[in-house]
């Protein structure tokens, strides 16, 4: 480059979010009860975009390859805080799109989007975290907006009830998480990954650490939407407005894999913890018993779901659980590789959830029914929507030529190169059921005869173009997988070397 | 970039038949789908190649090959091209696909478009899978044929045509991966001998025993595990018994034209398939199981032909006799001598001819009467006489009838397979005794429907097909016939491909 | 001057109030105070190793977590009043529409 | 460069095999062009073969012989074999080529009688038929190897079922079909296998080899250095048996396909009902095809054959009891063509019996002499049918003689030569089968059983035959379509006159006892001619084969000319007292049922042995049965376990998500209660405790 941007130039797409939040909530304080819902979405998906721009530009320009650390190293910026990044601002921009139809006849329209920037911040700014605090401040910039986003129909029961169930399952998760700070900052004396990590090196309350790791994982694992801390997600992405849920399955849990990453691999080393010679904290082997229940659970539950939504709410746990396979694979000698798969999957997975989720959205905009029987023949009356969710299901369900499918597969190929083939295989077995209760939609949409008689009265812009920009994308990424695979690998290299 | 060239442009095609408004759609698809065949048949004529596409010293026609994903040890490859074993399926994938897409002119009556540009998608793929040689990008390839057959079965099928839909969707989808698996356990027990996915480098790295052990599992067990995990996976495709239940309840919910694609080119994936993995990859596996695996084939023959007996419906008839024909396929493969494997790949192709033919037949049939019922008609000989002829030709072509397609391909096959291998002499000579027994079912068949006096319960003139529908028919008779009396129109470029495979020792001839 | 392990204990014991409130309070509001008693617990935990170990990270670092129970209570009582006016209760079991 | 008539052989098929095309192409799209629904084509081909075959078998008169082929599938590779597809032209092919053209051409000219004249419909389709069976039959006739021999004897097969069921709107014409089809495929399953055993033993299916160095080798001179242990011959054999044990088991799968098409016991069950056809077809079939496509095949390929004395001795107790078996059968029928069936299954079991007996010739000359007076017998009766309208209840007809006179005569020769009564053909060619079985008889218990049999079924041969003359045209009128019948044209006549005096004449070809008796030399034409040609394929060379390897030698009664005495006196004795029995029963002005006499045995015999009721019963009875049986076993236990695992599955599922009560106390509960848990085996993995 001809000139050198200042280094706090690197959080640009933190700042970027921040500063359109803030923006917007000035238009709602000049403005309250503006009804320009052209300029708030405009504005919001401006910032959005202005951010996918900048992670894309550094990843490209190839900023984070040697990790830019800032205030006291409590923030780092490399390779995977930008490719997270660029998630996050990708499945904002889709949702923000989305909701400028979505949220059409609905006060706080200011408020909403704000939310929604807030919650982008923080995300973004849980994939720089590089000291325990950071972490739990930015995990709680991220839920704290989350929850009103989700009861933000208050006259909705089911938002409202939704709304209670995250938001407490969220603070029971979250004390259950600083608690766990506190216990490792006790054997640590540090709040910094490093510094913890080298404090970890030699302690021998090996018990006060343990429980205290274990409870940093459960915050973790709340995030993610993992058993057993999945418990608000079903309910909270059912209840949410389409768009929320879309943008809680998708980037939300990316966020809290991403923190999860780089804490559990930079803090909590898996030579010191798992396979140290001394008494362990085999986080690796929580990981692993987490991924297997989480994806069964997730699979077997959304195979005999009513409501399509609820059925994506499961699936997108079961997705927790493929994801979670990256972190159990650790310690098998090929961590870089199963880091990538699972990061590259989190990327394919943002565009694919988003995008049935969306279309969920869509559905309820012409408020179709909610069971599989009320998506009867829908794509007589949308083929183009259908497409995309065909394109979107699939996809999900790791059938080729979507993107899914790579993802999927290297995430599995790494976990059986790193030596857990039997993870894999039961990964397989879920995607397998999986194919079952995705193909479901799919039948109804194609196959089965229009039952009920609603006519679809307009084409919302904002969401056609959201969903058909997710199924392009999705697509593309097969092609495409090359460089993401590029990314992902620099980006778990940044972790483990 | 000639199969490149195809598969685009057959992929273009199903986008603009898409598009297209319904009344045009099918005219415009049979035509757009002229393309593809004339270019298959293009590359058939310009065809240069020898040797087997997988092994060394292979010189293959039409190959490209470049970087796809670059991943360490599993880059990807986008890597076609043709030898001759593919080259004849896609000659065959060209020339059933425009003629089923003839014969779904008066079947069809809603939602052409979207009917016509699957089947052209279908197409595509299955041009992508006799082509791909890239495991990876195979792969693709033979998932993909999956969504467009869900959705022609689930929407423009039968009565029960959910079930049907979903069953086979879901049934194959989970054998696939069984196979999948099986074969990335191989690659990953091959560790650093391959740095790609690329089928040739691991199938001779496969033959030259670079095979190492994957965790706990030791080489030979990896062997035999991979083995049986693939022809499980691919078992479900051909089918073989028992992994066949899918196949009945597709056709016959099925429309005319995907029961013709079904039977004629999708089964072939599942030999093909086998023949490219199993039995090139890993043939020592093979050749040491031979017994077993020809038992499942003899069960097929005749188990599929009993079961045919059974049946009333003209199309379970022939559904269940693709699954006894395709048995033959088998038993030729696991001889390991040219006559076997040739005579198997031979198979391939006059199966699809024929099958496909039967079907279509079926399909006139069923188009003027409106049932497929063998005792809710008699005597159509006096009413539609060129259709009965030609089911009567493609009937007695079923039978194996000497200068027919059928004949030359299961004279191959038991030629190559008497004497290959232990006991192969009872199995061969019980494998035979199909064509008794197919004889038996299509004679009493024909009987009933055919002949006698007219009998049909229809409210209107029963009368003879319409030229568009008797067409393909009398192409595909030709068709047969033509390759029956010269069979080294594809038999001296299948040899060729499969005679590597022949190892030097080996009982038989 | 304590021995650590002392408030190691007393705030597990807290920790361990607070959890056994949340299981067994289906007041929304006694929800919320007992998570105050989990992050509280928390806090002694941050205060007492700060000062075990010198360094005034934890004390800070409990500042933050005071300030963001402030928020969460904050968020989570106009998400109470909410639920009071849908179901007229602030019984979370009421609100048990959604479920399987 | 082969003479050219050597050269114009494939023609003789072609030309059929044109006028086929001619008749299906021209007789589908455009019927008007097609003169006579295409009669007159199929005459000209089937003349052109008929002369063809002359000049081919004038040429071969002259000592020389043809055998040209090409390769049909070239094998890569060293460890395989081509197939060939080729013409062999030797004294046999060539006398074959002349009595097969010959009935076609007559056939083919009665057929404008039967069937044009009888105002028929789907005259194309039947003359198609006609062409495509007769041209099958000519290359089946000259083609050099057992491949090619089988697939025309498929084809062949495929004729049959074709004319068979020619009247489909009927349903016993179909039903005829089906079985002839069906049987004989089960005979045709047993020569795949041994066609397919023999290249895999011998590596080639050449009737003939070739000259010079490196030439192909016939498989029945393999076979013969194999078992004589000269030569560098190398063959494999399977099972584990010595070349003699395999050998013999590749002869009787092969005997199988021939059993079928020959209708030998116990596959004849096809023949009586494949009567429902078309007369004129019926005769193509019984006198110069199908039928006898499977003795051909057994004198084609007798240097094999002649190698192995079990299978020699089979073929001719299996011929002997079938000539019996059916001869039996023929006395009780009442349909004249129904009689005239039987007949033909028993005159083809002398020939097995004939060739069982290392009577290759004797066999050659029956087949011979046969196909014209059963051809001559068939047209006979199809003029009668025509006359009657279409009955052939033999019970309606009677004093048919002075109503058509040249049917009478001709048919009345052509039962001369059938009940073997001197000096009609039949007479030379039965009685030297049965010296040759005798002779060989005196030394081989075996055969003479066999004899035996063919000895007793002359008796009713004689009587059947002259029970049927006299019915028909004896006696009084018993119907009114018999006392005015329809008369017949010359398109009818003309071929029954020509048969006629074949059958009266032919057997001078060969009048082996007037030589032995008299010794006059060389009057025994047709054994030069078989001996002339290839040494591989001469009847002496035969001979030296049942001699050094089967072990036959011929024994004697007194001197030889009393053993040919003997022989032909007793049969001709026998065939005598059957006619005259016959006559006298019969050729009165009202004859009775005097079958009714023989009680339970009639009704046995009527039923023919019960033979169709357990092959029906093979196939309705139990294969049917069978199958619906696999169809359950399919549907309910392959598919239910299919559907079984989804099902089990998706209850899974909806246990699981049982879960999820709604109720978020529940939920912190079991979030709480499950980390401990998590907890406590982590910790107790890491020994924390």
């Amino acid at each position: 480059m001809a000139f050198q941007l200042p280094t706090w130039m690197a959080l640009g797409p933190t700042l970027v979010l921040g500063l359109t939040a803030l923006l917007l909530l000035v238009f709602d304080s000049i403005e309250p009860d503006t009804t320009n819902r052209g300029l708030l979405a405009g504005t919001a998906a401006l910032g959005s975009l202005a951010a996918v721009g900048l992670s894309a530009w550094y990843l490209v320009a190839g900023t984070g390859e040697e990790p830019i650390s800032l205030y006291q190293n409590t923030v780092v910026v490399d390779t995977m805080t930008l490719f997270f990044g660029l998630v996050f601002a990708s499945v904002t921009a889709l949702v923000v799109v989305a909701s400028y139809d979505y949220m059409r006849d609905h006060s706080y329209q200011a408020e909403y989007y704000a939310l929604v920037m807030l919650a982008a911040t923080g995300m973004t700014l849980m994939a720089a975290a590089n000291s325990l605090a950071v972490v739990f401040v930015s995990l709680e910039l991220s839920s704290l907006p989350s929850f009103a986003l989700v009861a933000i129909l208050k006259k909705n029961r089911g938002s409202v009830e939704a709304g209670l169930k995250y938001f407490l399952i969220g603070a029971l998760s979250s004390a259950i998480f600083v608690y766990g700070v506190s216990l490792v900052y006790g054997v640590t004396g540090s709040l910094l990954l490093p510094e913890v990590a080298s404090g970890v090196a030699d302690t021998n309350l090996t018990g006060v650490l343990g429980i205290g790791v274990m409870m940093i994982l459960g915050g973790f694992a709340y995030k993610t939407a993992s058993v057993p801390f999945h418990f608000w997600a079903p309910e909270a992405y059912e209840g949410a407005p389409a768009p929320v849920a879309a943008f809680l399955s998708s980037a939300s849990k990316a966020a809290g894999f991403a923190v999860a990453f780089r804490v559990l691999t930079v803090a909590f080393p898996v030579e010191e913890l798992v396979t140290g010679a001394a008494g362990s904290v085999d986080w690796v082997l929580a990981a692993q018993i987490l991924a297997v229940v989480t994806m069964t659970l997730g699979n077997f539950a959304a195979a005999t779901q009513d409501e399509v939504k609820r059925m994506l709410a499961y699936s997108s746990i079961g997705h927790a659980g493929y994801v979670l396979i990256a972190l159990a694979s650790l310690s098998g000698g090929s961590d870089q590789f199963v880091l990538a798969g699972g990061m590259a999957h989190l990327l394919v997975y943002g565009f694919m959830n988003t995008g049935a989720f969306l279309f969920i959205a869509l559905a309820e905009y012409w408020s179709v029914g909610r069971t599989f029987e009320d998506y009867n023949g829908l794509a007589t009356k949308a083929p183009f929507a259908s497409v995309a969710m065909t394109v979107f299901l699939f996809s999900l369900a790791g059938l080729p030529p979507f993107g899914g499918f790579m993802s999927k597969y290297f995430l599995f190929a790494g976990a059986v190169r790193a030596g857990f083939w039997w993870l894999a295989a039961i990964g397989a077995i879920n995607s397998a059921l999986s194919l079952y209760y995705y193909s479901r939609v799919v039948k109804a949409i194609w196959i089965e005869d229009p039952s009920g008689d609603f006519d679809i009265e307009s084409k919302p812009v904002g969401l056609y173009t959201a969903i058909v920009a997710a199924a392009v994308v999705t697509v593309l990424l097969l092609p495409g997988f090359g460089s993401v695979w590029q990314f992902a690998t620099d980006a778990a290299a940044a972790l483990v070397a | 970039m000639w199969i490149e060239a195809l598969i685009a442009v057959t992929l273009a095609s199903a986008a603009a038949v898409f598009l297209a408004p319904n009344k045009v759609a099918g005219k415009l698809a049979f035509a757009l789908s002229l393309l593809p065949l004339v270019g298959s048949l293009w590359m058939y004529s310009t065809y240069e190649a020898s040797g087997n596409a997988l092994l060394a010293g292979s010189e293959l026609a039409f190959e490209t090959n470049f970087d796809w994903v670059v991943a360490g040890p599993y880059s990807l490859s986008w890597h076609v091209g043709l030898d001759g074993i593919s080259m004849p399926l896609i000659a065959l994938t060209t020339v059933l696909t425009s003629l089923a897409l003839l014969a779904s002119w008066t079947p069809i009556d809603e939602r052409q478009s979207q009917f016509y540009g699957l089947m052209l998608f279908l197409e595509a793929s299955l041009l992508g899978v006799f082509s791909a040689l890239d495991f990876f990008l195979w792969f693709v390839f033979w998932e993909m044929v999956l969504v467009p057959m869900y959705v022609l079965i689930g929407v423009w099928g039968g009565p029960r045509r959910k079930y049907a839909a979903i069953k086979m969707f879901v049934y194959t989808n989970i054998a696939s991966l069984v196979m999948f698996i099986g074969f990335i356990a191989l690659v990953f027990g091959l560790g650093d001998s391959v740095t790609s996915l690329d089928m040739p480098a691991i199938a001779q790295a496969l033959r030259a025993g670079e095979l190492g052990s994957l965790g706990p599992v030791g080489a030979g067990t990896l062997k035999v595990a991979a083995f049986v995990a693939m022809f499980a996976g691919f078992a479900v495709k051909v089918p073989v018994v028992p992994f066949h239940t899918w196949l009945p309840d597709a056709h016959v919910e099925a429309p005319t034209p995907v029961s013709i694609m079904l039977a004629g080119v999708l089964l072939k994936m599942g030999t093909y398939a086998l023949l490219r993995f199993n039995f090139t990859m890993l043939p020592e596996v093979a050749q040491n199981n031979a017994p077993i695996i020809a038992l499942f084939a003899v069960v097929s023959v005749i188990y599929g032909a009993m079961l045919a007996l059974a049946q009333s419906d003209l199309k379970r008839i022939v559904a269940y006799s693709s699954v006894s024909s395709m048995g033959y396929v088998i038993l030729g493969l696991v001889a390991y001598t040219l006559y076997g494997m040739g005579g198997a790949t031979f198979q391939m192709v006059a199966h699809g001819l024929i099958s496909g033919l039967m079907f279509m037949s079926v399909g006139v049939i069923y188009n003027t009467t409106h049932t497929r019922m063998v005792s809710d008609m008699s005597g159509l000989a006096s009413k539609m006489p060129i259709t009965v002829a030609v089911f009567v030709a493609g009937a007695f072509g079923y039978m194996g009838l000497p200068l027919m397609a059928g004949f030359a391909a299961e004279l191959f096959i038991f030629l190559g397979s008497f004497g290959a291998f232990a006991g192969s002499v009872w199995f061969t000579a019980a494998a035979m005794f199909g064509i008794v027994v197919v004889a038996g079912y299509l004679l009493f068949a024909m009987q009933r429907t055919l002949f006698g006096d007219f009998e049909v319960e229809t409210d209107y003139e029963v009368g003879p097909a319409a030229f568009h529908d008797v067409a393909p028919l009398v192409v595909l008779i030709l068709l047969v016939i033509l390759l029956g009396v010269d069979p080294s129109i594809f038999y001296d470029m299948i040899q060729n491909a499969v005679d590597p495979l022949v190892p030097a020792t080996g009982g038989g001839v | 001057m304590v021995p650590i392990e002392y408030y190691l204990l007393l705030s597990a014991a807290i920790f361990s109030i607070g959890v056994f409130g949340i299981l067994t309070r289906r007041n929304a509001l006694l929800f919320l105070m007992s998570v105050e008693l989990l992050l509280n617990a928390a806090n002694i935990n941050l205060v007492a190793f700060s000062r075990f170990h010198g360094n005034l990270t934890g004390q800070t670092f409990s500042l933050f977590t005071l300030a963001l129970a402030a928020a969460e209570v904050a968020v989570g009582i106009g998400i109470i009043l909410v639920l009071y006016r849908n179901f007229k209760d602030v019984d979370v079991t009421e609100a048990a529409t959604m479920r399987w | 460069m082969a003479p050219l008539p050597f050269e114009l052989t494939p023609a003789i098929a072609a030309l059929p095999f044109v006028s086929f095309l001619i008749a299906l192409f021209v007789g589908a799209f455009a019927p008007r062009l097609l003169p006579k629904g295409g009669a007159v084509p199929g005459i000209l081909a089937t003349g052109g073969s008929l002369l063809l075959s002359l000049w081919v078998m004038l040429t071969v008169s002259g000592g020389e012989t043809y055998h040209e082929y090409v390769t049909w599938v070239a094998g890569a590779g060293e460890a395989t074999f081509d197939l060939h597809l080729g013409v062999l032209v030797d004294p046999l092919s060539a006398m074959m080529l002349v009595i097969v053209s010959l009935v076609a051409f007559l056939v083919h000219i009665f057929s404008l009688g039967y069937m044009n004249d009888e105002g028929e419909t789907g005259l194309p389709r039947y003359y198609a038929g006609l062409g495509l069976f007769t041209a099958s039959m000519l290359s089946f006739v000259f083609a050099d190897n057992l491949l090619m021999a089988f697939m025309f004897f498929e084809l062949v097969g495929l004729c049959s079922w074709l004319l068979i069921g020619f009247w489909f709107r009927d349903d016993a014409p179909p039903s005829a079909a089906k079985k002839a089809f069906l049987v004989t495929r089960f005979g045709d399953y047993f020569f795949l296998v041994g066609l397919v055993g023999v290249f895999a033993t011998f590596g080639t299916s050449m009737f003939v080899g070739g000259e010079g160095e490196g030439a192909i080798q016939s498989f029945p001179h393999i076979a013969e250095q194999v078992l004589a242990g000269e030569g560098a011959a190398e063959v494999t054999t399977y099972l584990g048996l010595d070349p003699q044990a395999w050998f013999a088991v590749l002869g009787l799968l092969i005997l199988g396909g021939v059993v079928g098409k020959s209708a030998q016991f116990p596959l004849h069950t096809w023949l009586p009902d494949a009567m429902e056809g078309p007369t004129p077809v019926s005769a193509l079939i019984h006198a110069a095809t199908m039928v006898a496509a499977g003795v051909y095949l057994v004198a084609r390929i007798y240097g094999f054959y002649a190698l192995l004395p079990q299978v020699l001795a089979l073929i001719a107790f299996v011929g002997g009891f079938t000539a019996l078996f059916a001869a039996t059968m023929g006395v009780v029928k009442r349909e004249i063509k129904q009689v005239l069936a039987y007949s033909t299954i028993s005159q083809y079991g002398y020939m097995m019996l004939g060739l069982g007996a290392g009577g290759y010739v004797a066999a050659t000359f029956h087949l011979m002499t046969h196909a014209f007076f059963k051809a001559l017998l068939f047209l006979g009766a199809g003029s009668v049918i025509i006359a009657m309208h279409h009955n052939e209840d033999m019970w309606d007809m009677g004093g048919l003689k002075d109503r058509m006179p040249v049917t009478y005569y001709t048919f009345l020769s052509g039962s001369l030569a059938l009940a073997g009564i001197v000096p009609f053909a039949g007479f030379w060619s039965k009685d030297e089968i049965l010296y040759e079985a005798l002779v060989h008889g005196l030394n081989t218990p075996l055969l003479l059983a066999a004899y035996v049999m063919g000895l007793l079924a002359v008796f009713f041969t004689g009587f059947y035959t002259f029970r049927m003359v006299a019915l028909t045209f004896h006696g009084e009128p018993r119907s009114d379509t018999a006392r005015n019948p329809h008369d017949v044209r010359w398109n009818v006549k003309g071929p029954l006159a020509v048969l006629g005096i074949l059958a009266a004449v032919a057997g001078v070809v060969n009048m082996l006892p007037v030589q032995k008796v008299l010794g006059v030399k060389n009057i025994d034409f047709l054994h030069q001619w078989l001996d002339s040609g290839p040494e591989a394929l001469s009847a002496h060379h035969y001979g030296e084969l049942l001699h050094d390897f089967a072990h036959y030698s011929a024994g004697t009664i007194g001197s030889g000319v009393t053993t040919v005495l003997l022989g032909a006196g007793l049969s001709l004795a026998l065939a005598l007292a059957g006619a005259g029995l016959a006559w006298k029963l019969y050729a009165v002005p009202d004859p009775e049922e005097h079958t009714d006499k023989l009680g339970g045995a009639k009704t046995v015999l009527f039923n023919n042995y019960y033979q169709d009721e357990y092959q029906v019963w093979l196939a309705e009875g139990l294969t049917l049965p069978l199958a619906r049986a696999a169809d359950k076993f399919d549907q309910g236990v392959i598919d239910g376990v299919v559907n079984g695992v989804s099902s089990v599955s998706l209850f899974g599922g909806s246990r699981i998500r049982r879960v999820q009560t709604g109720v978020v106390s529940n939920y912190a509960f079991l979030l709480t209660a499950s980390f401990v848990v998590l907890l406590v085996v982590i910790g107790l993995v890491g020994g924390w405790f």
